[in-house]
């Protein structure tokens, strides 16, 4: 690892100890059918369809124009959104701003410590985050700008990137920037036979790899973002191995439950909005 | 109680506007002051000069830790520039270390001031380092022992020349309340002398 | 390039009439060049020519240390750089953004193992593995740049040969092995499951592949669809616009279609490629 | 009309505040903002908290690694400490390498550490010369309002209090090493040190100054003490201050440091 | 008062009729008109026509555009131009501040060949200005050629605040000293804004 | 390795088999791609180049770089990260790519009549698929050959060729990597052929001032050289589009 001048350095060497662990012997499929039942249920209880308890709160940086901080039981997000900026290294005219998004994990954040530059992983996030974010935006009314949002994971505990896309939307609309609607995002891991809504870590590690035989070969995630009124899907993202049947019904799946959280948005910004309106009035 | 050795030449660089290489016991530095020089469109500031300072270590690249010297000299030389004279300007305060023996920021800070008073920048008042350290045997001397582990604490102060009232102050280790404020005595009854150095340097120059 | 609103709806109404700008229908493709084994000292090579779309692939091998997570798997890295040749845009950093979108997009669709199998590239387990670079070069572009790049890649890697390893031998935590000096003692990749990837591009009410430059530009937003075999291990929207759940689902249909087509018209062409016959190849043609 | 007025004429804005008494934020000269902590929420790292000063929020995470000790320590471990200000936190920054804010931050908070004395690098060895612990401490600031000195010794002692290691068996001749995660043992911090910044403005000294305050200043001073002794009086130059106010900053400090610290301590009781 | 209907991105307000008619904060589709942001429904009557505006709850986030008045601090002044910070538009303040340029031949409506700009301008001063149709990415290119535009509040040389007494002119209220502006004709709003 | 690995054996042949005054074959062909102005591909020896030219065009970027009297020639070499024999990390932004770049830029703007067009930019970019000595020559004669495509005014050719000495006394001409490594002090050389000013001149390491002569006579011979063979390329090129228009015919 190349010296970095700006921060202090540890060794040149160093490695979890968790890879000394006293081995953990048992196959990923016995790990896989330790979390989730045949029939779905999954170790914390929850059904295959079902969403993790949301927690969403807005204004939680001060010094930026929106934030918004979201909770999937453990994993943790926390967005923030700048006034519109020049765009940096652009001298010609545009009529549509620029979304900038920057996701990064905090090197605590994951199991392995995640490095201060942004690795690929970060960077393919960053540009699914933007996709996403675009065509919900009204750009337009910020020629010439950027917005800027940055998105870090506190702690990653499974679709680290759908909790930032559904808070980067939040923030938005918090950060009182022009939006067509509101945008909220669901992962879903398949393995098999099982789809798995909003997959804990786990859960999306054991989907990595095909665990069956044959015809049940199908493995991956799937990240879908919905704008709500319209329903429309401004982001969609699969990696993995899996059919078109099984696609579908993950898309299904995946905008049912994006619906669902809507909701909880809503709810969230109604009380931003109705706290702030008092404000005003008082 | 030894007093320290100070020795500096003005003047031994002929690019910046005023140099001076200057050494404290065995602690040298060379100082470089350029300025004031047209500063680029998003440093320059409406009713000041900007300071900057750079801080080079012996060798290899610049670190962390030369980052805090760097921001320890640009705020006392922004406190002791007449800044509001020389708006939308730049001051640049190059700062190369030669050898350290213990008391590199003072030594550089003094070399700072010394290259400051050369280049002709007006200047509210003249500043002055000192550093003074503990013994684990709880004595106070200017010289810094040969064995670092006998070090308890070190105290850096920089006085200004009007009031010698302190303009910073930094240190290293614990240390009482008691023992600040003897440190602090001590290092302004010696600043006296620190000043009296710079006249005479510039006198005879 | 930019196109006025008359250029557009011109376009537009190609795609509606089944008669696209260039004459062809929705799911047909420009011409396809392609060539292996032109970088004579890359372990794999290919170039591909998609109309004005120009890539160069080139897959060089190195010996590593396998991930100390992933003992039993080899490496696979792609790198792509976008060259000013192709446009100014280009020179100097300002390729990167989607050089790093088409790098990260070959990363998730070669990803599974059902993909492409790294355990095939364990030489020690915990020791010793190839690590495959795969870089692509990217010379010209005249649009639907994912196809021709996942084209070319599979191509290169179809083309690659590995060289034998003879013996491994172990002496505490020295490793030592030898390769064999044979210069055509060695195997070659199985391809049979690289991903073929397919942009699929809604223009109006329609979907159509290979779009060019101008189609790109009416295009409200577009599918990247990567197919192995009959399945699919990556998907990835592009674009700024959005689709309605519907769209999606037939772009993926037209896509799979569409891909298993390629599919079957690259293996052909591959297994016609005859290794001996030498002639002038590469841009001197 | 307050708010063009603030953003038009900073500083005839801040001095008219001052004259009645008062900071802008409604507090008086020495009154500090209250103090939020919160640990252990992080499960990935080995030690985490989130402390929070006024709308400072530091987050920071330590991770353990085992590595091989430098060669002039061979009985010694290591703590990088390195504080993060990423664009998030605050509009002055750009998404890239760490600022100079960032990395004086970063020397200042490894500079207390060191003071204080507050964590024996000889405990992180488990074999001298061969392996040893390396805890990355992390401190992520999620909202800068100044003060950041404060929030991030106040994060990190927490975490650095909260952190617990698994067992490591080693056997030195076949370089095989073991760990059991289940078999944890907390760090023996020593003491706690705790930072306290005052900004001065006009003869006027602030404790714990926001970032509007910070930025019209004229001059800073960071103050830490540990138990009865101090172990930082860090004031980077700026305006001066003569003795007696310098002296009664550090009674300040001193008297506003038990009252974090017992913040701390029943954070913990409430875990 | 009745309490606020409350509205969300997206959310659909009403049919789009030639009597409800789409305004700020709002945009329309298909015939219906949704809101663009988080806040408040306002509906303004308007010669028979109700437009509906979405009021964003806190501060809105706006940057500068065409015909626009703008509150500038003057940060840098050439023989040709002077560059400046715009900081508010309208009684709204920006969350950052917008850089701004003031060409000579932008400052006065007539004699514009006679003006000097060190004569309008001086660094710090605070101008209300209108801005430009936009040509170029990153800066506003502004105008002060209106009576009410110009220099509201200025410092002498010595640091005092001046008080406007012509046209061209300010005097210093501590020294007395006059110094040339490009004054403007205060209105009630912008007195409010620099003499608070 | 063996020990006798001479730059140039008994009976005057070298490690390739090529005589001390002989070039590598020179293949190259222009107009390989639609979308630049100009382009060109360049084989000299196993070294390949590829260049292409955007230009003349508006200033890019910031205007201040503008020139109201010529017109700015900006240049970009880069090299492909499998071009070498140990892969590469960067294709471009070292120090060296860098160097190449700003030699490149001095040699084309020698040559090329900037003075017709003020105010805007030529770019010229150079991507190297293998690199196998002599980089330096085959991006100048690969970059003559994109402008000549692109159709911008040139004084004449300018060429570039490597030269070497072997046995502290034999020059040789154009040399390749083997020979680089092997060691020897090459000198490289860009030139207007035809004129025989040299536009820019570099030596890798030190020989006695006494052979700099013959070494430099035998590097501007090779360029010149280089320039006939570019000629008939330039002249087939012409034909084969010319008669594909019908032009060429009537002459």
């Amino acid at each position: 690892m190349p010296v970095d001048h700006k921060r202090i350095n540890g060794p040149e060497i160093s490695i979890p100890y968790q890879l000394f662990d006293k081995l953990n012997t048992k196959s990923l499929k016995t790990q896989f059918s330790e979390i989730v039942q045949p029939n779905g249920t999954r170790a914390d209880g929850r059904t295959s369809t079902e969403h993790r308890k949301i927690f969403l709160k807005t204004g939680v940086v001060s010094q930026a124009k929106g934030s918004a901080y979201i909770e999937l039981d453990q994993t943790k997000v926390i967005v923030s959104v700048f006034d519109p900026r020049e765009i940096p290294n652009k001298t010609d005219y545009s009529s549509k701003g620029e979304i900038y998004c920057e996701f990064k994990f905090a090197p605590f954040s994951c199991h392995k410590r995640r490095l201060h530059q942004q690795d690929a992983e970060e960077q393919q996030f960053s540009a699914i985050m933007k996709q996403a974010l675009e065509s919900a935006v009204f750009r337009h009314e910020f020629p010439n700008f950027q917005v800027d949002i940055y998105a870090m994971v506190l702690h990653n505990d499974g679709a680290a990137l759908s909790a930032a896309i559904t808070a980067a939307g939040v923030a938005l609309a918090h950060a009182g920037i022009p939006m067509y609607d509101l945008i909220t995002s669901v992962t879903l891991a398949v393995q098999g036979n099982h789809l798995l809504v909003d997959p804990t870590l786990e859960e999306e590690r054991l989907c990595q790899v095909p665990l069956f035989k044959e015809e049940e070969n199908n493995h991956g995630i799937v990240v879908l973002s919905v704008l709500a009124t319209h329903e429309q899907i401004s982001q969609f993202y699969q990696s993995g191995y899996l059919s078109y049947a099984c696609l579908s019904s993950g898309i299904e799946m995946l905008t049912n439950a994006a619906k669902d959280i809507v909701t909880l948005v809503k709810k969230c910004l109604v009380k931003h909005v109705i706290k702030s309106v008092r404000i005003v009035e008082d | 109680m030894s007093k320290l050795k100070s020795s500096c030449k003005l003047g031994i660089l002929s690019r910046p506007d005023g140099s001076v290489l200057f050494s404290q016991d065995e602690t040298t530095v060379v100082a470089g002051v350029y300025g004031p020089v047209e500063s680029k469109a998003n440093k320059a500031l409406v009713e000041k000069a900007c300071v900057e300072a750079h801080f080079r270590p012996k060798s290899g690249l610049p670190g962390v830790k030369d980052r805090l010297n760097e921001s320890i000299i640009r705020n006392v030389c922004e406190a002791a520039i007449a800044t509001a004279m020389y708006p939308r300007t730049s001051v640049v305060v190059v700062i190369q270390e030669m050898q350290n023996n213990g008391q590199l920021i003072s030594c550089a800070l003094n070399a700072a001031c010394l290259a400051l008073l050369d280049s002709g920048i007006d200047m509210k008042c003249m500043f002055a380092a000192v550093t003074c350290f503990i013994h684990k045997d709880e004595s106070l001397v200017f010289t810094p022992p040969i064995n670092e582990d006998q070090v308890k604490a070190m105290f850096m102060f920089v006085f200004d020349s009007v009031e010698k009232s302190i303009i910073a102050s930094h240190t290293d280790g614990s240390f009482s309340v008691e023992q600040y404020k003897d440190a602090l005595s001590l290092c302004k009854e010696e600043c006296a002398n620190m000043f009296d150095f710079f006249k005479k340097s510039l006198t005879i120059k | 390039m930019a196109l006025c609103e008359a250029e557009k709806t011109f376009v537009l109404h190609g795609v509606e009439e089944n008669f696209r700008v260039d004459g062809r229908e929705r799911e047909d493709y420009r011409p396809i060049e392609l060539e292996t084994n032109i970088v004579s000292h890359a372990f794999g090579s290919a170039r591909l020519r998609l109309a004005n779309t120009d890539v160069l692939v080139a897959v060089k091998i190195e010996v590593d240390v396998p991930y100390p997570e992933r003992p039993k798997e080899g490496k696979l890295e792609f790198f792509v750089d976008c060259s000013a040749n192709a446009t100014p845009d280009f020179e100097g950093r300002g390729g990167e953004d989607l050089a790093i979108e088409i790098s990260n997009s070959l990363s998730a669709a070669y990803k599974s193992p059902e993909v492409f199998d790294l355990t095939k590239l364990c030489i020690l387990k915990g020791h010793k593995c190839w690590k495959i670079f795969v870089d692509i070069l990217l010379l010209e572009c005249g649009g639907n740049l994912y196809d021709a790049v996942s084209i070319a890649v599979k191509a290169a890697l179809w083309d690659t040969r590995i060289p034998l390893v003879k013996s491994v031998t172990v002496d505490g935590n020295n490793v030592d092995m030898e390769v064999s000096d044979e210069l055509h003692d060695c195997q070659k990749l199985d391809v049979t499951a690289a991903p073929i990837m397919v942009t699929v591009c809604k223009i109006g009410e329609q979907c159509i592949v290979d779009p060019n430059v101008a189609e790109e530009l009416c295009s409200v937003g577009a599918v990247v669809i990567a197919v192995s075999k009959d399945k699919f291990s990556t998907v990835l929207q592009i674009g700024s616009g959005s689709l309605h759940p519907q769209t999606l689902l037939e772009c993926l249909q037209m896509g799979e279609k569409v891909a298993q087509r390629l599919s079957e018209a690259l293996t052909e062409t591959l297994s016609e490629i005859n290794p001996n016959k030498n002639q002038d190849v590469g841009f001197l043609k | 009309m307050s708010e063009q007025y603030k953003i038009l004429h900073p500083v005839k804005y801040f001095r008219d505040h001052l004259a009645h008494k008062i900071r802008p934020d409604g507090r008086e000269f020495g009154e500090y903002r209250p103090i939020v902590v919160n640990l252990g929420s992080i499960s990935t790292a080995d030690g985490s908290a989130i402390a929070k000063v006024g709308r400072t929020t530091v987050v920071c995470g330590i991770k353990a690694e085992l590595c091989q000790p430098k060669a002039e320590a061979a009985n010694e471990g290591f703590l990088i400490p390195n504080v993060e200000l990423p664009p998030l936190c605050s509009s002055k920054f750009r998404p890239g390498p760490p600022t100079e804010q960032a990395q004086v931050a970063t020397q200042l908070v490894a500079d207390i550490l060191k003071n204080s004395d507050c964590l024996d690098l000889k405990t992180l060895c488990i074999f001298p010369d061969k392996l040893a612990w390396c805890l990355y401490a992390d401190l992520i600031c999620l909202d800068l309002d100044g003060a950041l000195i404060d929030a991030c010794v106040v994060a990190l002692m927490a975490a650095l209090k909260s952190v617990t290691l698994p067992a490591v068996q080693y056997d030195p001749a076949l370089d095989n090493k073991q760990v059991n995660v289940q078999e944890r043992k907390a760090l023996s911090v020593t003491n706690t040190p705790i930072a306290t910044t005052f900004a001065m403005f006009d003869d006027k000294i602030l404790i714990d100054p926001t970032v509007d305050e910070e930025d019209l200043s004229t001059s800073l001073v960071t103050i830490v003490v540990k138990e009865e002794e101090l172990c930082f009086v860090h004031k980077p130059g700026g305006c001066v201050f003569t003795e007696e106010q310098l002296l009664k900053c550090v009674e300040e400090s001193t008297k506003r440091a038990t009252v974090i610290e017992e913040i701390i301590e029943t954070a913990f009781k409430s875990l | 008062m009745s309490s606020p209907l409350v509205c969300l991105p997206g959310q659909r307000l009403c049919l789009s009729d030639p009597s409800h008619v789409s305004g700020q904060g709002t945009y329309e589709r298909g015939g219906y008109i949704y809101a663009t942001l988080a806040g408040v429904v306002d509906i303004v009557p308007k010669d028979n026509v109700q437009i509906i505006e979405v009021r964003s709850s806190g501060q809105e986030t706006l940057v500068p555009s065409q015909g626009d008045i703008v509150t500038a601090q003057i940060h840098t002044i050439t023989q040709q131009f002077c560059k400046c910070y715009i900081k508010c538009v309208g009684d709204k303040v920006l969350g950052r501040q917008y850089r701004g340029i003031l060409r000579k031949e932008d400052v006065r409506a007539t004699e514009k060949d006679r003006v000097e700009i060190y004569k309008s301008f001086r660094p710090g001063d605070v101008i209300l200005a209108r801005v430009l149709p936009i040509t170029e990415a990153h800066t506003y290119q502004l105008s002060t050629a209106e009576n009410e535009l110009g220099v509201v509040t200025a410092h002498s040389e010595h640091g005092g605040l001046m008080v406007p007494v012509s046209w061209t002119e300010m005097q210093c209220s501590k020294t007395f000293v006059k110094e040339a502006r490009k004054v403007a004709r205060v209105v009630p709003e912008s007195v409010q804004n620099d003499v608070k | 390795m063996s020990k006798n690995r001479e730059l140039l054996s008994k009976i005057g042949l070298r490690q390739d088999g090529r005589r001390a005054d002989e070039l590598r074959r020179i293949r190259c062909k222009l107009g390989v791609f639609t979308e630049p102005d100009g382009s060109a591909y360049l084989e000299q020896g196993l070294t390949k180049v590829l260049a292409a030219v955007y230009g003349p065009h508006q200033v890019r970027g910031s205007r201040s770089k503008a020139q109201h009297d010529s017109a700015v020639v900006n240049c970009q070499f880069s090299m492909a990260v499998f071009s070498t024999g140990e892969r590469k990390k960067r294709p471009r932004g070292d120090r060296k790519s860098t160097e190449i770049s700003i030699h490149l830029r001095q040699a084309l703007t020698a040559a090329i009549k900037v003075e017709l067009y003020p105010w805007t930019q030529i770019d010229v970019y150079v991507e190297v698929l293998h690199a196998d000595g002599g980089i330096y020559p085959a991006c100048v004669n690969a970059a003559t050959l994109a402008l000549i495509d692109a159709g911008i005014p040139l004084k004449e050719y300018v060429c570039a060729c490597t030269a070497s000495l072997a046995n502290n006394d034999v020059p040789l001409l154009d040399v390749s990597h083997q020979e680089e490594i092997i060691g020897g002090p090459t000198l490289t050389v860009a030139a207007l052929p035809m004129s025989g000013k040299i536009v820019l001149m570099e030596m890798s390491q030190r020989f006695h001032v006494d052979h700099l002569q013959k070494v430099l006579d035998k590097a501007l011979q090779g360029c010149k050289d280089i320039k006939s063979i570019l000629d008939e390329a330039v002249k087939s090129h012409i034909q084969d589009v010319g008669s594909s228009t019908g032009w060429a015919s009537t002459t």
